[in-house]
């Protein structure tokens, strides 16, 4: 897997292939479909490379091992899905006021309850909200292709350290199964050259002790922490947003959607550029932060937004935050976990572009 | 009496700070801290060794142990430690924690870090009540005491038995050294040392989970003097948990 | 104990306890072999009657109070 | 009418005692209150306080950044609190255990011997129910005479002859910021009489001091 | 506390002692600051009672011994604050994905992580969008005061039963510490006399047996069950928005807040108003639903709306999706659990105001 | 030959449904499954047993038991079962758990139940293995075993040690009957259904916790075929888990 | 068992074998004392090859076969 | 060009490994791929399949709602799929292990006697690389020789024995196919010659199918 040509990788495997070049030193992590491969290639990968894998007892367990290999300067990662991540809520809740860097994969099942394995969306508050207590957020990224996946996973270590937040990689059974060719574009990382983390513990040799916690009993102090986190969140807000757009000059409707979801609305939309349709694309490729400018100003000429979600409308809510009025917003979901095809996609399209192309007559 | 005195070594070990506890009067965790303490400066570990707090009345230690510490979330401190340790098996790594944060809502993290033989210690303060919380029913808390929870005294049937942590851990494959210790009196309070000692070599020396259970008064919580406390430990408390090593690996010296 | 004690009969001891760190618990008076400790009629500015070592003392600086105190508090003197 | 008071002390001393009378008090009347401790047992030790509002309207906040009243038990209570009393606003302090005067000019402070007053009764206990009577006293908040029915009302579940010490000492903490109040007025009669001209410059410096 | 004359409550019994008057007939919870007195009020009451009370080893034992007492139809209830209702989102969207009636309370502390245990309102999100893996949606009372407290926790068995739905009674630690006087309005009732529950199981004595689960393989049948719970969700949109206005004929500016948060903004626009402002408030009572429509029409009139909440904005998300551009809306957010007071918030509503009113001369 | 044949008792008890199970040829969860089955018919509980699955292969339980069921989050069984026991004393409470479900992620809620005497029963399915995730290292995977997660062999250093369910649980006060069984003989069948008869009896008696650990073949992620998985338990797991009463509080008979 | 299959010897037995319930686990064949049991050439319509009751049984009516049967496919008969 | 293939059967058939082939090939080929296996270990028993896609364009779902080709290894995969295939499509079935026929006109149907095939050249376990083989012969979607190198790389890994025999078997897949269309060709020939009415008539049932 070492080679920087083509290669055939299930999603899982471009995840975790990603996070060892990245430097991955340790991972944690408790098995749970549809993500056991991304586990089980963990085990094989860090034993051949030397680095930590652990099976955890749990997913509580293996957040908290997270929290405590992070909090001395390791590069670490734990993936789970759904019932998984909900349990994992509390402690990425500490890791994020603590402010410990680490990388969350999510790869969806359909929820609530123990539902099922099929690709679903349906997590999207629980990402892009913070699931657990308090005001803080995770970076998030949705990729849309194995590829992607491979890249993000990547870039995820970084801007987790740089930031020093927790970054969640959001993907669904479908991206997580499925293989797809990957090129790994960058050299692997030794992880014995990483720069060193200023604030990490290790012992106190040659400097005073320290410690990292998230109890501050003086409001004013708990406060002034709290703030210190929103403007961090503000600083990403302004530097980290990424999406994609298809068609989107002079497109009357504008559909909206993220991972598999998008990857369907790209061939719904282009069956209705064939037809003639003003129709574009927006995807989101940062959930949080949203591209929330972006659609502002798009709104500006576009009339109306189809988001796309499998679920039953989530993401339309920061579609509808962004547009702020200015232009019709509408939801196809999906939350049964049945994939429409492009067809049925564009069929829903050509109904709303119909609809509100005779309300502007 | 004119004579020139000379200060013996101070009561406060380098390795504590220059900080006032937030304990009640005659709370176990004060002395604890300072047992811990003097053992990391004797060992001379001081600088290799991370500490992990609890939530417990012990969740601002790292105001007091001079040592790098990380806050665990309530319960999770034996696998806070795995990833501090799995990650950087040069350090030395303790974890402290009350009754009601292991034994209670952190039992699977405590049993299966001993079972896999984490190679860390952990400090277990047994004072038989959340303390912190305001003297709610612990594993710990004997039948027949009465909590805010156990209203009319605790009973098997409704409330449960107290629970045996070192007897329950003993039985696990990964488990070094286990010893029950108490700091109710002079010669526990060294035995209690020694113990702390014998926790933190077994790990120096490799040889897995490490774990010191210290019976220890709540003044507060059990409405009694200082004293009394003392006393209650001897006359009740002993009785559910006798003292003792109960299991021990190695053949090391204390 | 005792007879180490006895053996350095000579060499005297004290002990020194902060006032201000002494929450009042008296669990070294409770362990002072020799009653040395008392009580201080006047709190402290935490609120406590700390404990005072006594007008005369028959302190071997056997430690004992030093050790069970959990506030630091105390620390023993030695002759030279 | 919407008064705060903030009662502080170690605990033990009965401070939460006190602000639960005032309120069940307050509410007797059909006023509206509110009773707010500091909770926090995430933290041991310190001083412990709560604060009582009681007041004719609706209570936004029954947080008390300037309270209206201190009664402050101890010394460290008088510390943390002294600086935040309202204007105008009025300082029991328990004389027997602290031995600073407020420094402040705008509040008057009666300084109670609540620990001794309450001794000479017949339990250093009571010192609390001492104080609230002097609270009866020196505010308008509740009057006397429902004060104690609220007391003997609370206590009447714990023991009798406790109660019969509680009416005593409300009565004694009554009759002691009473006697107080007379004593100052008599002064102050005097003061003006005999010299205008200081009394004007300290005026500017004391300002509302009373007493 | 069983007269039904005026009373002087902690928030925390006021709950407790609804609860037991509502019928509740289990109790399962584990101790956390600021909500202690809740669960050591309920194990006195409910052994009085002779009804169930548990102190279970975690939340997380908590939150499934409601699932199974629930499932045979019990009235049940649990109580936590903040880290531990994160620890419970797993179990939430359980409940909810099998239409499980349960009254949660959560007395917030501030977070993220440890935090402190002042006042905070920083679960918003958490509680209105399901903290827990997929789409699901729980009830959420937010009461300002301790009577409203009491009322609200009496009436959340009878909605929880009705839509077999989790109903949440998020407060914050003042309002769970706090005293005031309650007066219980209704009579108590006998658990033994409440209607039964078809659907609930109690072994299969005269009828077949049936069984109550989250996990739909078919995709197509899970599809179907998460329409139907949205369709629920809708029903629920419906009816059961509550909110309370203050002074909003005319207002120019509406403050919008709850909670605590709405105590302190009623003081402060009163004194606006004294001023001869044109200040209003609505005070959402429910958070979910949350008074979208009404808010909606209202910014129709109103120019401006200033949320005030002890977070750094989490509610405003539903406010601006409410008001869709057609008025501003800002934030005054105290993230640092310090409870400002109404001079200080009228001060804040000063400012916004004057700009605002400057904006449109 | 020709003479008149009659059916002995039907293979499938009336407890269970009449559906074809999903599980692997050779699995031990459809025998354990119809064993309970007929305890459940012979003590005739049927119309008062609530049961609950796991998340585990037996996730889909409901569709083959004839009984009141409701889904356990992956680990809580026994949370969710003190949950309906203490609201319904008068029911007969089951959770069906596998070794990840129970000795894993479980662990904390199946010891505080045990601990405090919850009057339930447990079934607990001992087949080494996370089965229905596809062959991962579970507690009870043995040394040297090689999963999808342990993949050169389970280490004691490394994966730590398998865990001995029934003997951690006989520590504690409040478990009243234990016992450890295997489903990979004639005999071994027979006295499974004894030892689960004589758990739910326990139960019925109002004595408090029982649980049957039953080692329980997976040929699937085992990789073996079902007789080589028989005699695989016997060769090699029972070493490490030997079967026998661990634990009995009473005196009645099976 | 051999005991009582010997008093009982002029009783017959059998069992009979649901082919699509059948897995083809052959565990019935491990168990069977008399090697009563066999494979099925054809394949089943979940693709498995079921156990087959063999054409010259010895059956005592043990059940063992059908005891251990994960799939309930098993079925034994007694003579009347 | 874009073709989705469902390859369906037992576990143990060797079902993925021939998705995983296609893919790789179409990969090899520098065209967009993708493979999807049904996961979903969380239930046991059943049939198992994969799809796989393989176009010069980039490729929006990965999943086959109408697949242009089915692999059917087995009787219940035939029967869950034959109604999917896309009009026009083909249909490969080990005929070694199917009876039915596929009751739709509308596609071409190779009944490819895998089985017997691969156990002929030397191992029954060969059966999917003859399917492979078939696959080439029948659909455009790789050609035979990317095809053969791909699983001689892909298995190269392994067995050399085994890549002799694979190779061996692709081939007499491959040639099945091609002598099949030989056939019908000539069969079609023939028909078209004596029967041009029936021929009309059987069109409108069976419209596309071609055999
Ligand atoms: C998830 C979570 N649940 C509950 C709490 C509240 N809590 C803090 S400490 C504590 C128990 C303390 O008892 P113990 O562990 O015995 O320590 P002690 O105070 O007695 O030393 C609890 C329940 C918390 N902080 N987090
Ligand atoms: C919270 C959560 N984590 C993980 C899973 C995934 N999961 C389902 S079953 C299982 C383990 C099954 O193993 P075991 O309990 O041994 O049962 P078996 O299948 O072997 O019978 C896991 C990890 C889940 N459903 N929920
Ligand atoms: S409450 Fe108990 S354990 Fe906590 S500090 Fe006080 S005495 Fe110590
Ligand atoms: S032991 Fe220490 S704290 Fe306690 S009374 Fe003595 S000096 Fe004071
Ligand atoms: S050193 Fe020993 S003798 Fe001296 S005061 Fe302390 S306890 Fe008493
Ligand atoms: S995977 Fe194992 S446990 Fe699961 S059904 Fe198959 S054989 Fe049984
Ligand atoms: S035991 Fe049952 S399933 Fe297994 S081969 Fe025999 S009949 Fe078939
Ligand atoms: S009943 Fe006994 S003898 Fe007859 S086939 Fe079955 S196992 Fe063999
Ligand atoms: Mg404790
Ligand atoms: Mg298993």
């Amino acid at each position: 897997m070492k080679s920087e040509t083509k290669q055939l990788l299930r999603g899982t495997e471009a995840i975790g292939e990603s996070a060892v070049r990245a430097g991955c030193q340790c991972y944690f992590g408790y098995p749970i479909t549809p993500q056991n491969e991304l586990t089980e290639y963990m085990a094989r990968r860090m034993l051949e490379e030397n680095r930590v894998f652990l099976q955890s007892e749990s997913e509580l367990a293996a957040i908290n091992m997270v929290l405590g290999a992070s909090a001395t300067g390791k590069r670490v990662m734990t993936s789970s899905s759904s019932p998984g991540i909900s349990l994992k809520q509390e402690g990425i809740s500490f890791i994020a006021a603590m402010e410990l860097p680490s990388v969350i994969v999510n790869v969806m099942r359909g929820g609530p309850g123990l539902g099922n394995i099929a690709p679903s969306q349906s997590d999207y508050y629980q990402a892009t909200r913070g699931g657990g207590h308090g005001d803080y957020r995770t970076l998030v990224y949705a990729p849309a292709s194995v590829q992607e996946l491979a890249d993000l996973t990547y870039e995820a270590f970084d801007k987790a350290d740089a930031y020093r937040i927790p970054v969640m990689i959001l993907a669904d059974g479908m991206m997580g199964q499925m293989m797809e060719p990957v090129t790994f574009k960058t050299k692997p990382k030794d992880p014995k050259k990483l720069p060193s983390k200023k604030w990490a513990l290790g012992g106190s040799k040659g400097r005073s002790s320290r410690f990292i916690r998230s109890l501050i009993l003086n409001p004013d102090l708990e406060e002034e922490h709290n703030w210190r986190l929103y403007r961090k969140h503000q600083r990403i807000e302004e530097r980290e947003v990424r999406f994609e757009e298809y068609n989107m000059t002079g497109a009357n409707i504008a559909v909206v959607a993220y991972g598999t979801a998008a990857r369907i609305a790209k061939a719904a939309v282009k069956r209705c550029v064939d037809k003639n349709m003003h129709v574009g694309l927006i995807r989101p490729i940062t959930l949080w932060p949203f591209p929330m400018k972006h659609i502002y100003e798009a709104a500006g000429t576009v009339k109306h937004f189809l988001t796309f979600e499998m679920s039953a409308g989530q993401m339309i809510d920061d579609v509808k935050l962004a547009v702020e009025g200015r232009a019709g917003v509408s939801l196809y979901g999906r939350p049964g976990r049945v994939v429409p095809t492009p067809a049925e996609l564009s069929r829903v399209i050509t109904r709303t572009y119909n609809k509100i192309m005779k309300d502007y007559e | 009496m004119s004579k020139v005195m000379k200060k013996r070594k101070p009561a406060r070990p380098s390795t504590m700070k220059d900080a006032v506890t937030h304990y009640c009067p005659g709370c176990g965790h004060s002395v604890i801290h300072r047992l811990v303490a003097e053992v990391i400066e004797e060992l001379g570990i001081q600088d290799k060794t991370i500490g992990v707090p609890p939530a417990g009345c012990a969740v601002l230690a790292y105001n007091y142990f001079d040592v790098d510490m990380v806050e665990a979330p309530h319960g999770r401190g034996a696998a806070v430690c795995t990833g501090i340790k799995r990650g950087n098996p040069e350090l030395v790594v303790f974890s402290y924690q009350g009754d009601g944060d292991l034994a209670a809502i952190g039992t699977a993290e405590v049993i299966h870090a001993a079972n896999r033989g984490e190679n860390i210690t952990i400090i277990f303060v047994n004072n038989a009540v959340y303390g912190m919380t305001g003297g709610q029913m612990a594993p710990t808390t004997l039948l027949g005491m009465k909590t805010t929870t156990s209203p009319i005294g605790r009973e098997a049937h409704r409330e449960g038995n107290p629970v045996n942590v070192c007897e329950l851990l003993a039985v696990l494959g990964g488990s070094a050294y286990l010893e029950r210790t108490a700091v109710n009196s002079v010669k526990g309070t060294i035995r209690t040392k020694k113990a702390i000692r014998k926790a933190f070599r077994t790990q120096l020396e490799g040889r897995g989970f490490s774990l010191v259970e210290i019976l220890s008064p709540c003044p507060t919580n059990w409405k009694m003097s200082p004293q009394k406390s003392w006393e209650w430990i001897d006359e009740v408390m002993m009785k559910q948990f006798p003292l003792g090593v109960i299991k021990d690996t190695g053949k090391g010296e204390a | 104990m005792a007879k180490t004690a006895a053996k350095k009969k000579k060499k005297q001891h004290k002990i020194v306890i902060d006032r201000e760190l002494c929450k009042g618990c008296y669990l070294c008076i409770y362990v002072c072999p020799n009653d040395n400790i008392t009580i201080s009629k006047k709190l402290n500015a935490k609120g406590y009657h700390p404990a005072e070592f006594g007008k005369a003392p028959k302190c071997t600086g056997c430690a004992a109070c030093m050790l069970v105190c959990p506030d630091l508090a105390i620390e023993v003197y030695d002759e030279e | 009418m919407s008064a705060k008071t903030i009662f502080a002390g170690f605990g033990g001393q009965g401070v939460l005692m006190m602000g639960y009378c005032l309120a069940t008090a307050g509410m007797s009347q059909d006023k509206h209150v509110t009773y707010l401790p500091a909770y926090g047992a995430e933290v041991r030790g310190g001083t412990c306080n709560c604060t009582i509002c009681v007041s004719t309207d609706e209570i936004a906040s029954p947080i008390a950044s300037q309270p209206e009243v201190l009664v402050a038990m101890n010394e460290p209570s008088l510390v943390k609190f002294q600086n935040v009393i309202k204007s105008g606003g009025v300082c029991i302090s328990n004389a027997t255990l602290i031995s600073k005067k407020i420094p402040r000019n705008d509040v008057t402070e009666y300084r109670v011997p609540a620990g001794s007053i309450a001794e000479k009764i017949g339990s250093a206990r009571s010192a609390n129910m001492v104080i609230l009577g002097a609270l009866a006293a020196a505010t308008d908040i509740v009057p006397l005479s429902v004060l104690q029915d609220t007391v003997a009302s609370v206590t009447a579940k714990k023991n009798k002859a406790f109660a019969v010490l509680n009416e005593k000492a409300i009565k004694a903490g009554y009759k002691f910021v009473m006697d107080e109040k007379k004593k100052a007025a008599a002064k102050k009669k005097k003061k003006k009489k005999t010299s205008r001209k200081a009394a004007e410059k300290s005026a500017k410096k004391k300002n509302v001091k009373k007493k």
